[in-house]
């Protein structure tokens, strides 16, 4: 894995990013740090902080209104709307508010990523079931979103997330609606998803997740980053534990 | 794989109930409307043509002495003229009764000088010169004037006329109308489902990706409306060629479009299809333009 | 209180935006549909009136023999007849031509047995009793028809009436297409808003709450539409009022609507408008009814 | 308010409730229980046990395939359909998923209830922006649902679900998207209300805010439910620490 993790492996490079909605306040200010190919983090702050903004940036559903953005060291600003499709690809998400398609079963919708992207039918199903088995949703394979329960939609949004073995993967409270065993298993799928190469961000309230899987943390307060590597630019993260 | 399952859940909304009976509706009422204007067109020729077998000959008016040895001379003329059939001067009461549409009632009670007319009538098979005609005639009596009776012809004329521009308008109208519905149900899919189109553009779909699920539902929605719509209509063509002409007793022309005219009606639905495929392609392109 | 702040937020909708449109046209079309009903319906009668200045008397195929007498003791008669203005017996080459349409181009090779028709000018003032007359014509010669310029008559009066038929059927299918916009519309918005609509029913709202912001909104959208269709289908009318007789040459009747005409032409936008109030709120509350 | 906690005047009571959705099968079983005026309860049990269906029932939004549920006295079915409508305004919800309306700002949102039982609008703006403050969005009272962070949302419906002081306030998992300092404040106001008359219902999966309020605590697991009171009728709920 740390054949890559130096400056110019780094996957996520943020330098002076500043973020507004339209013609708001700035909701993030002078945001600077980078993820290398291979680390895991959490990232907390208050209720309101920044942290969904700051995900957003990174999944390519917002530009940045200052300051630069690379992803997988292109620079976003650059490429063109074509290829962005592409590099979206390459990122996995678990929304905050999962973002199910409702008229979709949790297979289908655990299928997304790979029909956008091109997969072959037949080895659809059988990887999307076992990983839904992973998660304990079995037995609600064929149901729609909207027949499940709070935690089981959770669980789809992650399996989604995960299923295209997404080089990135971000993660935005994804354990709020699962009680803490579901929670740690939850965990430890990101952590093996982690082992293999993949590089994690998981935006979380849960103080005792953090404290129980030692990862590095950030923290947004009023809309500024702090924790490991920020504001330092091309210089090796000392967080990424793997 | 791609359209296997289909990701944008458009055939349960209303809008998409909806689609198949606008365009059916819609195709359904241009097609009698253009049927109406290229059928009116047929009938206007048709009537012009049985008008075409009478002539009004028109002498302008002049003193009371040679009036007489005009007409006469006219008549004579017309008479030995191959193809008329019957001529016949018209007296001055009934052109007074002829008039009354131009000068009001009133025309009884006036002494005014008249033209004189005569009726001629011309066996259908003649091909008659109305200029050479004209002009012999105007050596014998200065002034002459045949008229292809142009009375009726310039009503009827005019009536087709005003008819059929009202067709053609009516079906722009409606097509225009169907563009409309178009653009409106697509951008209401892309409204109900916005959330959707948004997973799919944040999972990496590309903009085709997402502008073709549409267009398939639309594409198969709008056929089959339209292909109802206008067998619809084509079936009431149809029964008014069949029994529109026993029903008329043979007074109206008969009600039937030519190989060329149906292929023109036929080309209606598809150009309505087409059309529908396109707008939806490049709504649902638009609203996609405007994401990251 | 309620109405300040719209809980269902129908005014972004796509559907909204089509609305007043859909209705706008709809009316429109209406307006110029029942008005050309309407219109044509008067025409037919100007038209007939015109025509019935003229009369064509029909005496059967008889033996050569009796037959000039026969024509001659009609024509005499008629003659007398007060109000006839002028008389005509028609020779056979042009009865050919005019029964043309009926028995087609052989007509005038075949030697049939003609009828004899005569020509009859009527002054416009008089009103002749043509069953008398016919009764009269009959006894000097059995078998006698007086026909009021049938042809004419009846190609004008089966042409207009088509047209009459044709208009307000375009009329209903536009007012009902206009409820299925509606019922879609509102279904739309139901849909939508599905979400908002279930968080007011359980946050306590009763049916008719909801129901009414769905009417109050449809309501204002629905009367512009209705409006701005009804003034611009109006213009039209007027438009061809003042400027179609001038253009036609007087030949086609004044395009002119009644007063009372125009009270019913009015009435088509209001009752289009609470057409599409009274299906909006049967639609929300249908839709309500299958929630607990 | 404990004039009220014996068996006539419980404001909650199943009697072997089973509930159904559509043609599925059963995801509660049998559940028998009562709630008296003025209590408090916790009601956990793991994701997808059937903590919302019970809910569910609760607030109206389902009917049981068997047994009987009254509220405030009355039983439910028997109830026509126009006065389900006042019932329902005596009930305070917190959804799972919020369900705010996206249009209208968060005091409009959290006004609904006062708007729809018809109180004079001079009176709403000032209470709304009292309690709005009190969940800490005094800034971010105009904003819509859509432009406020998860947990700014999540306390935009639990001030919807208070303002008009219900009788029963029932709240899904309300403390999932704010991080713990937030989640007692808002456990806080539940208590005040609590302490004024409401019953309250929370579901959650954080064992630390069970730990911290000691209330009493159904558990559902498959669909059955156990805890304190459970199956006993007419008996006064032990449960109750008012
Ligand atoms: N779409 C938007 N338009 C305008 N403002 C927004 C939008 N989304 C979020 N905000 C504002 O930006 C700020 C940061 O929001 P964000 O969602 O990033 O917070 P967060 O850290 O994820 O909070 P939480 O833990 O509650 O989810 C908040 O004050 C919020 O009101
Ligand atoms: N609308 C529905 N239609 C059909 N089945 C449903 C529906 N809603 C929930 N279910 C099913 O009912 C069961 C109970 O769901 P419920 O939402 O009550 O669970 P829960 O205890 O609230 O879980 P969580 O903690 O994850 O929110 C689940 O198995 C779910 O799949
Ligand atoms: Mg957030
Ligand atoms: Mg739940």
């Amino acid at each position: 894995m740390n054949a890559l993790a130096n400056g110019v492996g780094d996957i996520v490079r943020f330098e002076n990013v500043g973020m507004r909605y339209r013609l708001g306040a700035e909701v993030l200010h002078d945001v600077s740090f980078s993820l290398p190919a291979g680390s895991f983090h959490f990232l907390t702050g208050p209720s309101g902080a920044g942290k969904s903004s700051l995900m957003r940036l990174m999944y390519l559903a917002h530009r940045p209104s200052r300051g630069s953005i690379s992803m997988f060291g292109r620079d976003v600003s650059t490429v063109p709307r074509t290829e962005l499709a592409a590099l979206r690809r390459r990122i996995g998400v678990v929304f905050q508010d999962f973002r199910l398609i409702d008229h979709l079963s949790a297979l289908d919708n655990v299928a997304l990523p790979l029909r956008v992207a091109g997969a072959k039918e037949g080895q659809i199903r059988n990887h999307v079931a076992e990983l839904l088995k992973w998660v304990g949703l079995e037995s609600q394979i064929d149901d729609k979103p909207t027949t499940l329960s709070g935690g089981e939609q959770q669980r789809v949004a992650i399996a989604r997330a995960v299923i295209a073995r997404p080089q990135i993967l971000l993660a935005d409270e994804p354990t709020g609606n699962v009680d803490d065993d579901i929670a740690i298993r939850l965990m430890y799928l990101l952590e093996e998803l982690n082992k293999i190469g993949t590089t994690v961000v998981v935006a979380t309230h849960n103080e005792s997740l953090i404290e129980r899987f030692k990862h590095p943390c950030f923290h947004v307060e009023d809309g500024l980053l702090s924790g490991p590597g920020v504001g330092v630019r091309n210089d090796r993260d000392p967080g990424g534990d793997q | 794989m791609i359209g296997q399952v289909r990701d944008v859940p458009l055939s349960g909304d209303p809008a998409s109930r909806y689609l198949p009976w606008t365009v059916g509706l819609l195709v359904f009422l241009a097609t009698l409307a253009f049927a109406a204007g290229m059928f009116l067109a047929s009938a206007g020729d048709t009537w012009r043509q049985d008008l075409s077998g009478t002539l009004t000959v028109q002498i302008p008016v002049s003193d009371k002495a040679d009036r007489l040895e005009q007409v006469n001379a006219v008549a004579e003329l017309l008479r030995t003229t191959p193809g008329v059939v019957f001529v016949r001067p018209i007296p001055d009461a009934e052109i007074a009764v002829l008039l009354e549409p131009w000068l009001g009632k009133q025309v009884l009670e006036l002494e005014l000088p008249m033209p004189d007319l005569i009726d001629v009538s011309v066996a259908r098979a003649a091909d008659i010169d109305i200029a050479a005609l004209s002009a012999r005639l105007a050596q014998v009596a200065p002034g002459t004037v045949v008229d292809d009776h142009a009375i009726w012809l310039r009503r009827l004329t005019e009536f087709t006329l005003i008819a059929e521009t009202i067709s053609f308008a009516v079906m722009i109208v409606i097509l225009i109308s169907a563009v409309a519905t178009v653009v409106f149900t697509t951008r209401t899919g892309l409204a109900i489902h916005s959330d959707v189109v948004e997973v799919l553009h944040l999972i990496g779909a590309q903009d085709s990706y997402v502008a073709r699920q549409f267009q398939n539902h639309t594409l198969r929605l709008a056929s089959a409306g339209a292909a109802v719509g206008f067998l619809l209509g084509a079936g009431i063509i149809w029964l008014a060629h069949v029994y529109g002409g026993k029903l008329s007793g043979g007074l109206l022309p008969e009600l039937a479009l030519g190989p060329g005219q149906w292929a023109l009606l036929a080309a209606l639905p598809v150009a309505a299809v087409l059309l529908v495929v396109l707008t939806v392609g490049i709504t649902v392109k638009r609203v996609l333009g405007k994401m990251m």
